[in-house]
């Protein structure tokens, strides 16, 4: 079989990756896949990049695309996505800001937001949620905090009035009673592609043929995960079977059952075939492009090698 | 004017005692004091948990961190972690240890040495090691190697200044005797050079590794599974202060074993001190 | 004013260094202590000067110091104890800045007692700037500016080259025969004891007890070089003297 | 045995002459040997990556790095990065600083302060700070006091240790003889005790600025929209290796600034030093 | 082998230190160098042994050294030079250790000048166990040990107190006396000097020039601390010298 490395992250939304990998579907298309574990998107698209790690799985950062435009790496599949109907980011207010009147996402102006870093997905749908509301961006703070778990913190403790976050963590939040939701990003950009999958551009030039298996593999995992989480058609103990492998990778510490609670109902699809969704990505690189973020000249061919899997 | 040599009859009337105005500015810790303040320290912010004075997210509890050492201890979490922590150390601090010294060997004995690296070094000093991180992956991937790296650089630029700064401290005049008797460069070198550099080189060896403990953390966020660094980073992203604190006190502990073992080398190798 | 040791002994952790020390030292006399290395010379003159608490017996002032002084007791020191960022100037005025006296008042007695010294030239210097024997005289000078009752000194010249030491000398005996004072002066160096001496007392091996004490009775100003009585005195001293020197030489440190 | 004081007569034979044997061990650096070969590093890569020998994502260009700085300077985002870390570092900087000597001069002094904060200075020592940036956001915030705070609080240990070393230092013999003239203890402190461990203390602040300028980047981790650690952030967060680099060297720059300020410090207020 | 400085001049920096020395140092004699401070005895010292090379002029060597010499010229300095982490057994056989001899004779050397500088009870200590006087011993059967053609001692009793300054100066007339050693001694001493030089330069201020050379017929072993013809001789020297030292004395250093 071929060694392939594959870069992930203990997030509900690898369950793909974990599910094709219990499950052998790596192994029936001959790949020996090992995987490497990240404590966040940046290092392992850099990873990617140096070739340490053939594949990997994030959203569509600036640091993604300038390592691509370097020539260093390409987006070959999509994978997680709003769509309609299913849980998405949703737009959150601190308790004290809610208070104060931010309700709705028409009233963001003057308000500061927590983001990771400048350039992530994080801040691309502030910029969308402003874009929507006709609020110039200057108008908005944001507060870049690196980490999830300290914009968790300031959210909580009111030092920051909003986050837009994926479900998976913002549901937990306004559960407990430590933000209110305000609204939905899915109104705003039904078709965000919000992370993708991508590899070396050497290894999608060079290894067509492991690439396509490699993608025919996650595409297998992300069907299960679809069926069970998304579109609940699985059956009980299918379902069952598939908390258990993701809960192994995911919050080992958090209770059997609250897990599955939280995979239930939280849960984002994942583009069947893993499909692109091609005007979302080429959306963000234009915005990307106009922050100044990354250098004008790249182009969506840079970025993307759309040969592997379907555009939607 | 009389020379009044011969001493003079003693004095009957009593006299006044000499008044003390000597003491004092000499500090000395008193006895179990600092392990009596560490009790007290712990103790109130135990109460102060207990009593909900102190806010849950402000400070954990102190016995809730003991019980989450010992239970890392029993389940065997802590060597899974402390392991590979303690090599990466080794082997990152190792090197940077050696080629520090040799560095600062190099510019405490030869004018071209320093010329070109006493420059480079002090560029290299303020350099924060963190806003590398991306590089380093590039550089060294994602294995140990880039965790080795990151702490040998770190340690590289102090083990540097220390070395070249004891070696220029080794008393010339030893020098000069030791040419003035014939003996050959080498062993003015072996002989003179390196034990009269020795001395500040363990007490620059004790800083680096200070500071190779504080980049452990650092280079663990470079995709380690397991390793106190990524613990803490993990406890941290969490926000659970129990794990935080009880990683950050194996860091401590781990620095003071490191310190007490390079006092027992230097008790050992500079026992001809004064 | 008059200084008694009486019946003086001192331990420092266990070793006993000085053995019930009685003596006597009169106004106006110059008393040399002289004996074997660590015998506890130096810390006879800390307990002298209230530096040092003696385990037993007592250091005594007898009568009243002078009117007009400043600090009775005042201390010359074998390494000059001068602050390096201080000018000469400034390390003099140190030792008055708190005391309750006019500026200008002060200013005069920094300048009378450097120009006794013969350092008025190097008011401004910088101790660095100068040689060992002209920082000692700026510790001399500085000790004169206390208006002191007893000069306590501790191997005053030992740090400096010989033939300064005897510039300093000769201008330790002028200042003597311009205005007597008091003083007791520990040294190593016999032709030093005999100089400036009017008595010397010689110390035992440690614990330190007084051995002897030998009086001379020519006057300072008289004193030569190359003369038989003091070198009669030079050679009785070193021969009491030269076997505990030798054996304290040879003693080993902590072994 | 005869006495031979006599000079005897000159030596007509001529004599061989002594042979050398003194010098070395004495490097001096070479001037500009250092600027010189920065130069040769820098053409060298810039040569090195124009000719794809390194690759793009491994180093930039120096020439793309110094377009980057200009272009900074150019449009004002230089200063208005650099405006907000300089404030950064000189609040906290001072703050640390300030209590580090108060903390330093108190051990230094007395035995109950060296009892009590030695060893908590030591165990503070090796505690990563970027471990504790979750509990800095709850403790202070996300707003200027934490960075402010944990750049002192970087800032502070260092100090400390280097303070009180200071005072240890400071020659007992004076402080004797200051007690032997019947100074007051106030005195004793303010006109020997602080003047005789200024150098020490100065010394020490080198290397606590050099410190505070590595936490600028950690500090800035804390929800800053501009300042050099935050663009540095950025750009490592772009994988723009020009930025990564300019803003690397802009914090170089500070720091040799910030060396040569207390250079120039340490040659007035310690001209007095042989 | 005889010694001689020809024409010697030498700078530092623009500053003129040596100009126009010659001397002649026979064999066998102890040629004592006296002068005001900083008139450059000591670098005239380094430049006889090789560690500094003169401006112009030479120093040169006359004649082959005795056969079995390790180190022809060889120091003894005024702060020892020992090496702090060896013992004083281990001083000594550093200087032994780089030249091929068979490790049973090295270790015989070492024995031989130990006992001679009466060392032996003190081979395994250290050299911060020991005093200043027997460290002082330590250099010197170090210097021994390399069966030198002649000793350069640069002041080598003025870190020690007078009282040990005696017993080491019988110590080294002890060791000429059974054995004439050549020697140049820089002292700041005149009675040093008297009591052991055979000749004794006197060296004028920076620039050092030679003076005089006054020769000193009595035989060391017969010399004493109350002689009258060697008290003439100091008192000569201290004539010619006093007036230099005084100025040298009241030099500002880099004002
Ligand atoms: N502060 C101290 N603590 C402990 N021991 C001390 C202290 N001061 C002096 N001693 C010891 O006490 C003894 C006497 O010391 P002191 O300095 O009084 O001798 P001394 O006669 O002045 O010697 P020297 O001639 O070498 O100056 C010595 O053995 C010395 O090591
Ligand atoms: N390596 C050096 N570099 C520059 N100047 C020097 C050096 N060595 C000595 N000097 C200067 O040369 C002069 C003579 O120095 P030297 O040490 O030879 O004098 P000396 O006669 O031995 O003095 P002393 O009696 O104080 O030992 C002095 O002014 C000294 O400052
Ligand atoms: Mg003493
Ligand atoms: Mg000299």
């Amino acid at each position: 079989a071929e060694a392939v490395d594959l870069g992930v992250l203990r997030l509900t939304s690898h369950a793909p990756s974990f599910i094709a990998y219990e499950r052998g579907y790596f192994r029936d298309e001959g790949l020996d896949v090992t995987m490497q574990f990240f404590e966040a998107a940046q290092p392992m698209s850099v990873a990617v990049a140096a070739g340490d790690v053939d594949y990997g799985m994030t959203a569509i950062t600036g640091g993604l695309i300038s390592l691509a435009e370097k020539g260093a790496l390409k987006v070959i599949g999509g994978a997680l996505s709003e769509s309609p109907g299913v849980p998405g980011a949703m737009i959150l207010a601190s308790n004290a800001a809610y208070a104060d009147g931010l309700t709705d996402p028409s009233k963001i102006a003057g308000r500061s937001f927590g983001t990771t870093t400048a350039g992530s997905s994080f801040h691309y749908m502030l910029n969308k949620v402003a874009e929507a509301n006709h609020i110039p961006m200057a108008d908005i703070r944001m507060r870049p905090l690196q980490k999830v778990g300290a914009i968790v913190g300031a959210l909580t403790s009111g030092q920051i009035d909003g986050w837009i976050i994926q479900p998976s963590i913002g549901n937990g939040l306004v559960a407990e009673g430590h933000a209110k939701k305000i609204g939905d990003f899915n109104a705003i950009d039904p078709n965000y592609q919000v992370t993708v999958v991508f590899s070396s551009a050497a290894m999608a030039k060079d290894q067509r043929a492991t690439t396509e298996a490699f993608l025919r593999a996650l595409a297998r995992g992300a069907h299960d995960y679809n069926a069970a989480f998304v579109d609940h058609s699985a059956d009980a103990a299918e379902i069952a079977a598939l908390d258990g492998i993701v809960h192994k990778y995911v919050q080992e510490d958090l209770p059997d059952a609250d897990f599955a609670q939280m995979m239930a109902t939280t849960s984002m699809r994942i583009n069947d075939g893993l499909a692109l969704s091609m005007g979302s990505i080429t959306d963000q690189l234009e915005w990307f492009k106009r922050e100044g973020m990354v250098s004008p000249d790249i182009t969506s061919e840079t970025l993307v090698d759309s040969s592997f899997v379907q555009s939607r | 004017m009389p020379d009044p040599s011969a001493p003079r009859p003693g004095p009957a009337q009593p006299g006044r005692p000499v008044t003390f105005r000597g003491g004092g500015f000499d500090p000395r810790p008193v006895r179990f004091a600092g392990l009596a303040s560490f009790a007290v320290i712990i103790a109130l912010i135990e109460l102060g948990t207990r009593s909900d004075v102190i806010s849950s997210i402000t400070l954990p509890r102190p016995s809730a961190v003991l019980a989450t050492l010992a239970d890392m201890a029993r389940s065997g979490l802590l060597w899974r972690h402390l392991a590979p922590s303690l090599e990466r150390l080794a082997v990152g601090g190792a090197m940077g240890a050696v080629l520090g010294i040799a560095a600062g060997l190099m510019i405490g004995l030869f004018s071209l040495a320093r010329s070109v690296m006493v420059p480079l070094v002090s560029a290299l000093f303020p350099i924060p090691k963190i806003a590398l991180l991306p590089l380093f992956v590039i550089w060294f991937g994602i294995g140990e190697t880039s965790k080795y790296a990151l702490i040998a650089f770190g340690t590289f630029t102090p083990t540097v200044v220390a070395t070249f700064g004891a070696v220029d401290n080794v008393d010339r005049s030893l020098i000069r005797m030791g040419q003035s008797f014939g003996l050959p460069w080498l062993s003015i070198l072996r002989k003179i050079v390196l034990p009269g550099a020795l001395p500040g080189i363990l007490s620059g060896l004790r800083v680096s590794s200070a500071i190779a403990i504080i980049l452990l953390v650092a280079a663990e966020m470079l995709g380690a599974e397991y390793g106190i660094g990524a613990y803490i980073l993990e406890a941290g992203s969490l926000y659970n202060l129990e794990r935080l604190f009880a990683g950050v006190a194996i860091l401590s502990a781990v620095g003071l074993v490191v310190g007490a073992a390079i006092g027992w080398l230097e008790r050992r190798l500079l026992g001809w001190r004064e | 004013m008059d200084l008694r040791l009486e019946r003086v002994s001192h331990c420092y952790g266990g070793v006993e260094v000085l053995r019930d020390v009685t003596l006597d030292i009169p106004q106006g006399q110059i008393v040399c202590l002289v004996g074997p290395s660590g015998c506890g010379k130096s810390t006879l003159l800390r307990i002298l000067g209230g530096l040092e608490r003696p385990e037993a017996g007592a250091a005594l002032q007898i009568g009243a110091p002078p009117p007009g002084t400043l600090n009775p007791l005042t201390y010359v020191f074998q390494h000059f104890a001068l602050l390096p960022w201080r000018t000469v100037a400034g390390n003099v005025r140190l030792v008055l800045e708190d005391h309750p006296i006019p500026a200008r008042e002060r200013d005069a007695i920094v300048t009378d007692v450097l120009a006794r010294t013969r350092l008025s030239d190097f008011a401004r210097a910088l101790p660095r700037q100068i040689s060992g024997g002209m920082k000692q005289r700026v510790a001399i000078a500085r000790a004169l500016a206390v208006r002191p009752a007893a000069l306590l000194m501790d191997e005053p010249l030992s740090a400096l080259d010989s033939q300064t030491r005897e510039l300093l000398m000769a201008d330790l005996v002028d200042l003597w025969t311009r205005q007597p004072f008091t003083a007791v002066y520990v040294t190593h160096n016999l032709a030093e004891a005999v100089r400036l001496g009017h008595r010397i007392v010689v110390m035992s091996r440690r614990p330190g007890r007084i051995r002897d004490i030998v009086g001379i009775d020519k006057p300072l100003a008289e004193r030569r070089t190359a003369d038989p009585d003091l070198d009669g005195v030079h050679d009785l001293l070193w021969t009491m003297m030269r076997d505990e020197a030798a054996a304290a030489d040879r003693e080993l440190i902590d072994a």
